[in-house]
């Protein structure tokens, strides 16, 4: 059916008396249990898909650019790992707005999220670079269910690898070898075949640092 | 002559114990103050609660973006507050622009303009992670490290600096005074009728 | 004893102009560090606690969004314009996509119908408690404001779980929602919740809407009659309780609402008071309509388009043309209004807050003549919200 | 249901018939159910309005401004609402875009004086008789003097390079990304 008139309320309805007594009718909620939840010692249930930070299966990404393309905040730079044959996306926490079109875009799911979302560091260089990483596989992840992000510190270095240090002390290491969609110069023997001239170029990416 | 230095784990106990908060909701986390402050996850129980005046404010929670024009309000506000003050910003905004990476008028990088002591992520924080920034921030007052007030007199010409390339040269007083003819203007136009 | 006089001459004389300062009155800055304006600044011109003059002094929020908007392909705007109205992001999300999908010429799923009006009402019972609890404190029911903040929480807990985030929800999208409702748990937890809240409406009856203090606070303050709010372009709860039935989702039915059973609460006074019970008599409706909706289940099928542009979305093109498409939200009349030129992003996006109506013009002269206590009741009971005018 | 809809498209016929009887200078169409359109021409505009709002359009929702570059336009969209009607009315009108001018229709509708700032502040329309154009709306002074607005020619990136000094990621050849 379809009103297409409208109905209004009696007006009756819609007013109220006011009254001295009824206010103290609410003093029945002395005697009721607080809401409160006591933070530092109970713990809130997150939602299932509560939208946290990233995962990435380094197995399967493909590299192709899709999360970077969809990104609103453009938080995503395609990074070229030692070792691995196609580009792998950076999340700068700085920019991301936890919306994860990124994640729904993806075509083979390597990127994913968990429930994990407390990430709080002091104000310096050092500290803020958590900030700013490559996604762990899930189960690394996983292995904290304190709903806190997974690394303690990362440690950069000036050839460019980079350490991971997880809050239980287990260390990841990798070795980032430029930025960009375009294989950097230093990835160039790994495709010897097609990237004959392209090492003249450089690569856009690389020039930020 | 007393050695205040031996009273100060007391002082910095009495501190952590009641840090009041500036209310000024200066972005969107600041929908998420209410729940925060009320029944739900009660902060009052860390003896924090809004406040009003900027005076008797000790932390400053720079809930998201920040405008240049509301910039120019928290400086003030800043400013305005006695000394051990302490600076909390929320999400990603503050820290590298988030979602407003390329908007002309949302700050990117906060830290240029006021000292942050501790940052949360998020768009926007949990109620949750605002708690740990503020427990964090607890833990650094009691070790006396938080120390972003500090930080502020003792490189005051380079947040200076930073703020009049954004602004312009005597900024405050622009701002204070850009409304005056428009109040007087019409008030005078009155008068002659 | 110098007089005035001779203080502006000397001002003068040291290079500056100082403004001849009238008897009796003063300048006022009201906000933006202020805990009822929520970053939005008012200077009020002040004669005793009188207020003589207003100026609203927005602006505080301003990122741009119309201009980002045309900078980010189709989808993510929605990333980005849910941002224009914090209480309920919903309702920039409903129009952005409900304008895109009829550019598209997209007739959207009936479950997906089903869940963008049960998200949308969903939003507007969070935003209305919200309301009250801002309408609480400023009345100095600080037990009622307690309580609509708990209860919010409900709801934000059941978005948390439909959507998977408690207040920018980025779910519904061109085409349907992102995700499909989690099941019937999830059906059955917003049955509670909504009888939960009907049944603690009575409290906020006792304490808020049937207290004597309120009527002494909100009785007669900030009045607009029928002509003045039409047009001011007053709209919403503001618009029905100067006596005008003009209700979104009965002028310009959108999604189920056609099918839907409510009454529009009308009041002809137009005051602070008249305002608030508009609001709660709608917040009524709203649990009401959640109850109708939950009645008739969600309809089976998909929950969002099937179309090959949805599975590539950075290359989402939306063929050229406008369309406009507005809600009812709790503060008024929510509209988008959006433009293609046919590529990957709009051309031009302009969101119509209902506030900037509500906040410019019409606080001003509501203002005039009002005690300086009554100035952040009158803000509230306006339900004004600053992001809508500065975008 | 399908007769429903054909009868309020009737409804849309009538009411546009009616209102171009009173403005034939206007052209206007019915672009579906509850969504009416009219073309009027710049100088016109306050005639149309005032025809509209005697005639059930009681509502300025908006004043849209878009720009178009190509033509060499601005298009300024009055989205009016008619709550007797049930219906929403766009009433286009266009402006060359070098020298944005059109008499404020202020008198018509009050609320027009915000939406006129707005446009005034973004687009650079000049609305000719609206006293409060120069007042202070939302952006500061820097950035009015910089001439910051929305047309479609202000070099957004580029300002916000130059106004903030810091954008990283920035640079990288635009072909990569959409955005």
């Amino acid at each position: 059916m379809k009103m297409e008139s409208v109905k209004i309320a009696p007006e009756e309805k819609v007013r109220k008396k006011p009254s001295f007594l009824k206010p103290w009718m609410s003093l029945k909620y002395l005697f009721k249990k607080p809401v409160t939840i006591k933070i530092p010692y109970e713990e809130t249930q997150i939602a299932e898909k509560y939208r946290g930070f990233h995962t990435l299966n380094w197995k399967t990404c493909i590299g192709c650019n899709m999360c970077g393309q969809i990104c609103p905040a453009r938080a995503i730079e395609m990074t070229w790992i030692e070792g691995e044959k196609r580009p792998h996306p950076k999340i700068d926490y700085g920019r991301c707005t936890f919306c994860q079109f990124c994640v729904d875009v993806c075509p083979t799911n390597a990127l994913g999220h968990v429930e994990h979302y407390i990430l709080t560091t002091e104000w310096k260089d050092e500290e803020l670079e958590l900030f700013d990483w490559v996604p762990l596989p899930e189960e690394m992840v996983r292995k904290f269910s304190d709903y806190r992000h997974p690394l303690a510190k990362i440690e950069k270095y000036e050839d460019g690898r980079v350490k991971y240090v997880l809050r239980d002390g287990s260390e990841f290491e990798f070795k980032i070898l430029g930025y960009g969609l375009k294989p950097p110069a230093a990835a160039k023997p790994k495709p010897a075949a097609k990237s004959a001239e392209k090492k003249e170029e450089p690569n856009p990416g690389e020039k930020k640092e | 002559m007393v050695d205040w230095r031996l009273y100060e784990p007391l002082i910095n106990f009495a501190r952590k114990r009641s840090m009041w908060i500036v209310a000024f909701c200066t972005g969107c986390g600041g929908i998420e103050m209410p729940p925060l402050m009320t029944s739900r996850y009660d902060l009052e129980r860390f003896g924090m609660m809004p406040n009003p005046a900027p005076r008797m404010a000790d932390l400053f929670l720079i809930t998201g973006y920040v405008t240049p024009k509301t910039l120019k309000r928290i400086i003030i506000t800043y400013e305005m507050q006695p000394d051990p003050k302490y600076v909390l910003a929320h999400g990603s905004c503050p820290l590298n622009g988030g979602i407003y990476w390329d908007a002309y008028n949302a700050i990117k990088h906060l830290d240029k303009y006021i000292p942050v002591d501790v940052a949360i992520a998020g768009c926007m924080p949990r109620p949750e992670a605002v708690m740990d920034g503020i427990k964090k921030i607890m833990d650094l007052i009691e070790t006396g490290k938080a120390d972003g007030w500090k930080r502020y007199k003792e490189n005051y010409e380079y947040y200076k600096k930073n703020q009049d390339e954004l602004f312009g040269e005597g900024w405050r007083e622009k701002t204070a005074r850009r409304w005056i003819p428009w109040l007087m203007g019409r008030e005078k136009k009155r008068e002659e009728e | 004893m110098v007089t005035q006089e001779e203080l502006i001459r000397e001002a003068r004389e040291n290079g500056m102009e100082l403004l001849p300062l009238e008897k009796d009155t003063y300048e006022l800055f009201f906000g933006p560090q202020h805990m009822a304006t929520e970053n939005y600044s008012l200077i009020l011109k002040m004669d005793g606690h009188r207020v003589v003059k207003a100026i609203a002094n927005p602006g505080f929020l301003h990122r741009g969004f119309e201009k980002l908007a045309e900078y980010r392909p189709w989808h993510t705007n929605i990333a980005l314009l849910l941002r224009i109205c914090v209480p309920e992001p919903d309702v920039p999300e409903a129009i952005y996509s409900m304008a895109v999908d009829e550019l598209m010429g997209w007739e959207v799923p009936e479950r997906a119908q089903w869940i963008r009006t049960t998200v949308l009402e969903m939003a507007r019972v969070s935003a209305y408690l919200f309301w009250m609890m801002g309408l609480s404190f400023k009345l100095g029911v600080y037990t009622a404001g307690q309580w609509a903040a708990a209860y919010r929480e409900r709801f934000m807990a059941l978005f948390e779980e439909l959507t998977g985030a408690r207040v920018y929800h980025i779910y519904t999208i061109p085409g349907g929602v992102r995700r499909d409702i989690p099941g019937d748990k999830w059906l059955r937890q917003l049955r509670d919740t909504v009888e939960y809240i009907k049944d603690k409406l009575k409290d906020f009856d006792n304490l808020v809407f049937e207290n004597y203090i309120t009527y002494r606070r909100l009785e007669g303050i900030g009045v607009m009659d029928k002509k003045f709010a039409l047009n001011e372009g007053v709209t919403g709860p503001n618009l029905r309780a100067t006596g005008v039935p003009y209700d979104v989702r009965r002028a310009d039915p959108y999604l189920l609402y056609p099918e839907l059973d409510f009454e529009v609460p009308v009041l002809k006074e137009g005051d602070a008071l008249a305002r608030a019970l508009v609001r709660r008599f709608e917040f009524e409706q709203d649990l009401y309509i959640l109850e109708q909706l939950l009645d008739m289940g969600p309809p089976s099928g998909p929950y969002k388009v099937d179309h090959p542009s949805l599975k590539a979305l950075p290359r989402f093109r939306v063929p050229a043309g406008d369309a406009f498409a507005h809600v009812e939200a709790t503060k008024g009349d929510f509209g988008a209004y959006v433009v293609s030129d046919g590529g990957n992003k709009p051309y031009r996006v302009q969101i119509r807050g209902p506030s900037i109506a509500h906040g410019i013009r019409v606080i001003e002269q509501l203002l005039v003549g009002a005690r300086l206590a009554d100035v952040p009741v009158i803000l509230m009971s306006l339900d004004n919200c600053p992001p809508d005018i500065d975008r | 249901m399908a007769e429903e809809v054909k009868a309020s498209w009737s409804k849309g016929e009538e009411i546009v018939r009616m209102l171009l009887e009173k403005a034939p200078y206007a052209e206007g169409t019915v672009r579906r159910e509850r969504r009416l359109e009219f073309k009027v021409p710049a100088d016109r505009i306050v005639d149309f309005l005032r025809t509209a709002k005697a005639n059930g359009f009681e509502l300025l929702l908006q004043i849209t401004a878009v720009d178009w570059l190509k033509e060499g336009e601005i298009e300024l969209v009055y989205q009016l609402f008619s709550i007797s009607h049930g219906t929403h009315a766009m009433v286009k009108t266009r402006l060359p875009r070098d020298e944005a001018r059109i008499s404020t229709v202020m008198d018509i509708y009050p609320v027009a004086e915000t939406y006129e700032r707005d446009a005034h502040e973004f687009f650079k329309v000049t609305f000719e008789g609206n006293p409060k154009l120069e007042m202070p709306w939302i952006l500061e002074d820097e950035d009015r003097e910089v001439g910051v607005s929305h047309r479609k020619d202000f070099d957004m990136l580029g300002y916000v390079k130059r106004k903030y000094k810091l954008l990283d990621r920035f640079d990288e050849d635009k072909e990569n990304y959409v955005i």
